[in-house]
């Protein structure tokens, strides 16, 4: 049973190993300019844990195969006892953690601890149950005050704009849809209507969550050209599901164009 | 309040007080153990119905029009229902499940015999933070009947969702607040539980069992309690904040301005990161509630089937203590991504890989054991080595989720739920099926069948792995968790994947069938157990199987010797506790 | 099938503004008041509504849906406004057919249904996907629940009078109105923004006009017999 | 290969017979105290930096005094200490009674503070600081009844002479714990008024 045992932990290992490793499923392919970063961290850790994974299980499969029971053999104890196994787990986990912390730390620090590229296109996104909704300044270049009680799906009125009072609002543009040029920064300020959500994209590698209350800055630049999937992943109710929109990014030229349509169309 | 051992309690006669009110260890323990039984079926068909809804999500499921005519009509599952049932699954089975049977259920029983006392220092507590842990699923399992049925929070009930009421969906109404008041009452009964732990091993321990000479199980279960006894010391006044946001009209989670279904709410300046806070302060250490007590049974049960001693044994007890002091280090790695300052994602990421190294330790140890042993295969030990790869396969998967710059990518997708699952979930679960095929014997004087027992184990083993491995490879294929259908363009393709994990799931689940099976006819019919029958050390095997109800039959046992001595010459290999010196 | 056909039927008679019962025999002699809703005042900007979230909801409307806040005919006609008698009435047993809403191309359809206390609504969900329907009551007991692709017409009704607006919180923009009255004698206007009431027995009324943007006005008249009485009504539009 | 495992018969080695209570125990009362402050302190922890984290999440933190009626609850709970303590000393039932009678005016004076704030109309849902005060009052209060509760065992067990002096010890502990956490909690709602 003990071989039967290492058979089934190797197979397992190995075949869960190898989906990994031929990329059976993986990531889509990054659209940003700091998702190179990203992929290149994760893929040194999927290297490093897939190496403790496989050596992890086949340690075991190979303790179990060679040592079942054998009524007549005395038993023998781990050579040099526990100290050589803390001192490998302490020294390879340990440079391990070292390594992935120094990398992978700069990563996270150069998409999140830094300040937006001087330029960035901005806009407001407004995360509710159960879309999300983006606003362009206009022509003015400046965005009209929100106002909670004046909100209204009814009306169209996602941002709570009052258009009657407050005339840098009459140019702002509503659109359900995130459209940006490439190759330019964006910088997105997250407010959330109502409960927690979250701005996925995973062509993009960003994530973060809409806290109620909070105005969250979040920044990134598109490289490539295309449509693709914005969605919520915080819970945020029945919904949820199906609370997505979709990111265009478009040429220079294609944006300039779209955004003089929607100011007209105002 | 009680006098401890030294009075005792006489054995009652009346058949309520010593089968349902009872207040020996022994019976609160199999209490806990069936509460637990209950709450694992009863979360186990929820997720059966998730699952078949993942895999189709617009085929009506048989019969179910009729159990839930408001969150299914005509058997297709509204995705409110969906998310209700995932709530109501994941607080089942942390709580009641993870957190009762490992900890309560098989503490209870074996903590007190472990040390060598008659029962826990406070009998009547004891029996108190049973009943008090029903009372707590009673309320949690009446969301099913009331108003629009069980909260779709999930079980970390983010604020401001779980504290607005009902605009916020449906559920969001009575069943968030009978979700928050049975956690509270949870909260009192773990307390409870742990405070009685804590002082059992501190002050009952009977002749020469040294703090170094407890098994290495009671070492688990008195670091676990020690943990608990901070975490839910934090969820409790948690609960209650939330509880009063819902129903006293104060503003503790809720900031202002929110608008929910064009409703401006009455609520101003609360933080929605405090709860977040709060909940997590108690959330990662609840995961080393879950699975430390496995990794104790684990390494009493690994030396008994390797005939040898656990390598390291103080080793394995300093790992344990890092580990419960790291777990309160490390909770924002949860919040990464939550708003919170950056900067602090760096701060909560170094504990949280630092603290990989005592796993790795103990995990080394465990396999070390088995060098140069003479393994013998049994239900128990096949569940104790499974426990040793699944934990493997779960915490490798933290490497991932512990670095912000890959959780950007990896938060908030299938790879998070196979993780947990596989670490909490599946090695959790590992460890109950290890300690219930060792124990049985003791607890009930009957063996279990082997054959059901290995069969069992290895379809298991094969299962849980069907139906979560592939979850890492959806989470980074970028698949979204907690949807209830995956209607988005670049999630469809995934959909096979998904039916594959459903097939390997209904097929698990079916294999428990046999466990319970074995589980109910080994209690009427299995045949008779033997005193010592795995040839172990502990206490425990020095009395009768059962033991009788003040465990040690009148006498109070002595001990010479420590709970790893195994692998001696002779005809007997090992050196039970109770020995003479 | 042969139910559905009948439902869409009665969708249709009821958008189109015959909501009145017509199994009741009126009593003899009875008079109808009639006339016409219009605006003054500048109207809102109608704004397109964006459903890009929905591409299945995008493609069944090849030209853009307006928002349906204040939609208006020609001649400054109103539609969507609903006609009631709201005093003088000697009310009546709640109509037995039933009121059918309806989810389809991410709308409601109508926009407004008017109805009776009492009196049977089923909502339909005729899209692809799911919805949910969350008639935000405050009188009447609120309620909210999903009914994805396939599931059966959520089959209900309202206990007491009250003007409920519907929304679909999965796609923000899809709004509407439960209007629940105790009248037998109600209607909602056309794009001609014209209504008639008719069967009211002689007597003295009071006729109201409610719309969800311009609000609600009312007038007073008295029916002597078999006798048409013209209410007209003029409601003030604001530009934001 | 199942069978193989079972020995072929175990007999249980005798554990040596030992009387029951043998040798001088220590009080699993006052570990159990001990155990039950660490878990209240630590509730109470988490309640204070749920109290920083909501003052600063947002300015509207209202000022208003406190009832100094509580300075007057407060005396009275510190005299309960001394009562309960001399009590313990001497094993004297009627300084214990004096403890239970002021214990039980500390809660009833806690109650009239309460009704006092709220004629000013401070309630628990006015404001972040008046929900705090009701919340960190009432938790005391009742950890307050639930010590007056065990104290009522002690006064059955004394009466009755069958209490063990550390049990006594871990009662009075608790009730000190009473006075030192109120002291913490009032010190509390003052500085961060």
């Amino acid at each position: 049973m003990g071989r039967l045992f290492a058979v089934v932990v190797s197979v397992i290992a190995l075949v869960s190993a190898a989906i990994f490793a031929f990329h059976v499923w993986w990531l889509p392919p990054d659209i940003s300019t700091h998702g190179v970063r990203i992929d290149r961290q994760m893929n040194e850790t999927m290297v490093v844990a897939g190496a403790l994974f496989v050596l992890g299980q086949l340690a075991l499969a190979v303790f179990v195969w060679r040592f079942s029971a054998s009524e007549t053999r005395a038993v023998k104890s781990f050579p040099g006892g526990p100290t050589p196994l803390v001192v490998l787990a302490t020294v390879l986990v340990g440079i391990e953690i070292l390594v992935l912390t120094f990398v992978g730390s700069k990563v996270w620090a150069d998409v999140y601890q830094t300040p937006p590229a001087p330029g960035s296109l901005q806009v407001e996104v407004l995360g509710e149950q159960f879309a999300f909704y983006f606003r362009y300044a206009g022509a003015d270049g400046k965005f009209g005050a929100m106002h909670p009680e004046l909100m209204s799906d009814a009306t169209e009125n996602f941002f709570g704009l009052d258009p009657a009072n407050d005339t840098t609002a009459r140019d702002d543009i509503v659109v359900g849809s995130l459209v940006i040029p490439v190759n330019q920064p964006v910088e997105l300020r997250m407010h959330a209507k109502d409960v927690n959500h979250s701005f996925y994209v995973p062509e993009l590698r960003i994530q973060q969550d809409f806290v109620p209350g909070l105005v969250i800055p979040l920044h990134f630049t598109a490289t490539t050209p295309g449509k693709y999937e914005l969605v919520c992943t915080q819970l945020c109710g029945l919904g949820h599901y199906n609370m997505r929109a979709f990111v265009e990014v478009k040429p220079r030229a294609d944006f300039d164009q779209w955004l003089k349509e929607k100011a007209a169309a105002l | 309040m009680t006098h401890g051992v030294a009075t005792g309690h006489a054995r009652p006669q009346s058949f309520l007080r010593r089968h349902v009110f009872s207040v020996d260890h022994k019976v609160i323990g199999r209490q806990y153990l069936d509460l637990a039984l209950v709450a694992v079926v009863t979360g186990m068909v929820l997720s059966w119905i998730m699952r078949f809804h993942l895999g189709w999500p617009e085929t009506p499921v048989p019969g179910l029009g009729k159990l839930a005519p408001t969150g299914a009509a005509g058997g297709v599952i509204t995705p409110e229902f969906y998310l209700a049932l995932m709530t109501m699954h994941g607080t089942i089975m942390v709580f009641f499940v993870l957190t009762t049977a490992p900890f309560a259920g098989f503490g209870n029983f074996f903590l007190p015999i472990h040390v060598g006392a008659e029962d826990m220092a406070f009998p009547r507590i004891n029996m108190t933070s049973f009943w008090v842990t029903l009372l707590a699923l009673l309320v949690l399992l009446s969301a099913f009947f009331v108003g629009d049925g069980p909260p779709l929070s999930g079980w970390t009930a983010y604020a401001p969702l779980s504290a607005v009421g009902k605009d916020a969906g449906p559920g969001q109404g009575v069943g968030q607040t009978l979700w928050a008041v049975s956690i509270a009452i949870f909260c009192i009964a773990q307390l409870l539980g742990s405070l009685n732990f804590i002082a059992t091993t501190l002050d009952l321990r009977t002749r020469g069992m040294s703090l170094a000479r407890l098994p290495f199980a009671t070492w688990a279960w008195f670091i676990t309690s020690v943990i608990g006894l901070v975490a839910f010391a934090v969820l409790m006044p948690a609960c209650i904040l939330l509880i009063l946001d819902r129903v006293a009209g104060t503003s503790f989670f809720i900031p202002a301005g929110l608008v929910i279904s064009d409703r401006l709410q009455p609520h101003a300046g609360g933080s929605p990161l405090l709860w977040q806070h709060l909940f997590w302060f108690f959330g990662h250490p609840e995961v080393y509630i879950a699975i430390l007590p496995g990794f104790g049974i684990v390494s009493q049960i690994l030396p008994v089937f390797a005939r040898k001693p656990l390598l390291g044994p103080r080793v394995f007890i300093t790992c344990l203590i890092a580990i419960a002091f790291l777990s309160y280090t490390v909770w924002g790695h949860h919040m990464f991504l939550s708003g919170m300052n950056p900067l602090s994602a760096t701060l909560f990421s170094v504990p949280t890989l630092v603290i990989t190294i005592p796993a790795t330790i103990i995990t080394l140890l465990w396999i070390g054991t088995l060098y140069g042993g003479r393994l013998r295969f049994t239900s128990a030990s096949l569940f104790a080595l499974g426990f040793v790869s699944v934990f493997v396969s779960g915490g490798i998967s933290g490497f991932f989720l512990a670095q912000p710059s890959t959780d950007i990518y990896l938060h908030g997708t299938y790879f998070v739920v196979a993780h947990f699952h596989f670490v909490m979930g599946v090695a959790a679960m590992f460890g109950i099926f290890a300690g219930t095929y060792f124990w049985f014997p003791k607890m009930f004087g009957r063996m279990m069948n082997e054959t059901l027992g290995k069969w069992h184990f290895w379809l298991t083993f094969i299962g849980v792995y069907c139906v979560f491995m592939p979850m890492h490879y959806l989470g980074l294929a970028g698949n979204v968790r907690r949807y209830s259908a995956f209607t988005d363009d670049y999630l469809q393709p995934l959909i096979p994947l998904h039916r594959f994990i459903t097939v390997a799931a209904l097929f698990t689940g079916a294999v428990q069938l046999i466990f319970l099976f074995n589980l109910i006819r080994s209690r009427v019919r299995g045949p008779k157990a033997p005193d010592n029958p795995w040839e172990a050390t502990t206490l425990e095997w020095s009395t009768s199987s059962p033991p009788p109800h003040d465990n040690f039959g009148g006498r109070q046992p002595v001990v010479s010797h420590g709970p790893n001595e195994y692998g001696g010459a002779g005809p007997r290999d090992y050196v039970m506790q109770a020995d003479p010196q | 099938m042969i139910a559905r056909f009948i439902a869409l039927a009665a969708l249709v008679s009821v958008s189109s503004g015959i909501a009145g019962p017509p199994h009741r025999a009126p009593p003899l002699p009875a008079g109808t008041i009639s006339g016409k809703v219009t605006y003054t005042g500048t109207l809102p900007k109608l704004r397109p509504i964006d459903m890009a979230k929905e591409p299945n909801c995008v493609t069944q409307h090849p030209t853009p849906v307006m928002t349906q806040d204040a939609v208006t005919g020609p001649a400054n006609s109103v539609r969507y406004v609903v006609v009631y008698i709201s005093a003088g009435d000697q009310g009546a047993p709640a109509a037995t057919d039933t009121v059918h809403y309806d989810q389809k191309g991410c709308l409601y359809i109508p926009h407004v249904a008017a109805m009776q206390v009492h009196q049977p609504l089923a909502i339909f969900n005729d899209d692809p996907h799911s919805h949910n329907i969350h008639p935000l009551a405050r009188v009447n007991p609120e309620w909210n629940k999903s009914q994805p692709k396939g599931a059966p017409p959520i089959r209900t009704s309202w206990d007491q009078p009250e003007f409920i607006a519907v929304k679909c919180n999965v796609h923000p923009w899809m709004h509407g109105y439960f209007v629940v009255l105790v009248t037998p004698h109600f209607t909602v206007t056309d794009s001609t923004g014209e209504f008639s009431l008719t069967g009211l027995p002689a007597g003295k009324y009071t006729v109201t006009a409610w719309h969800e943007r311009f609000g609600t006005q009312s007038q007073e008249v008295t029916i002597g017999g078999s006798e048409t009485k013209t209410a007209n009504f003029v409601l003030t539009a604001r530009p934001y | 290969m199942s069978t193989a495992v079972l020995p072929p018969s175990t007999n249980v080695p005798a554990a040596p017979v030992v009387a029951t209570g043998g040798g001088p125990r220590p009080s699993v009362a006052q570990t159990g105290v001990w155990i039950g402050i660490a878990t209240i302190s630590m509730s109470f922890a988490a309640l204070t930096s749920a109290l920083v984290v909501r003052q600063s999440s947002a300015p509207d933190w209202q000022h208003f005094p406190l009832p100094p009626l509580l300075y007057l609850n407060t005396l009275v709970l510190l005299l309960s200490s001394v009562t309960l303590e001399q009590s313990r000393r001497r094993e004297a039932i009627a300084t214990l009674n004096a403890t239970l009678v002021l214990g039980l005016l500390f809660v009833l004076g806690q109650v009239l503070a309460w009704r006092q704030l709220g004629a000013q109309h401070l309630l628990l849902a006015t404001g972040p600081r008046s929900a705090f005060f009701y919340l960190f009052t009432a938790l005391h209060a009742l950890h307050v009844l639930g010590g007056l509760g065990g104290l009522l065992y002690v006064q059955r067990r004394l009466a009755g002479a069958a209490l063990a002096p550390a049990t006594f010890k871990a009662a009075a502990v608790y009730w000190h714990f009473m006075a030192v956490l109120w002291l913490y909690l009032l010190t509390l709602l003052t500085i961060r008024g």
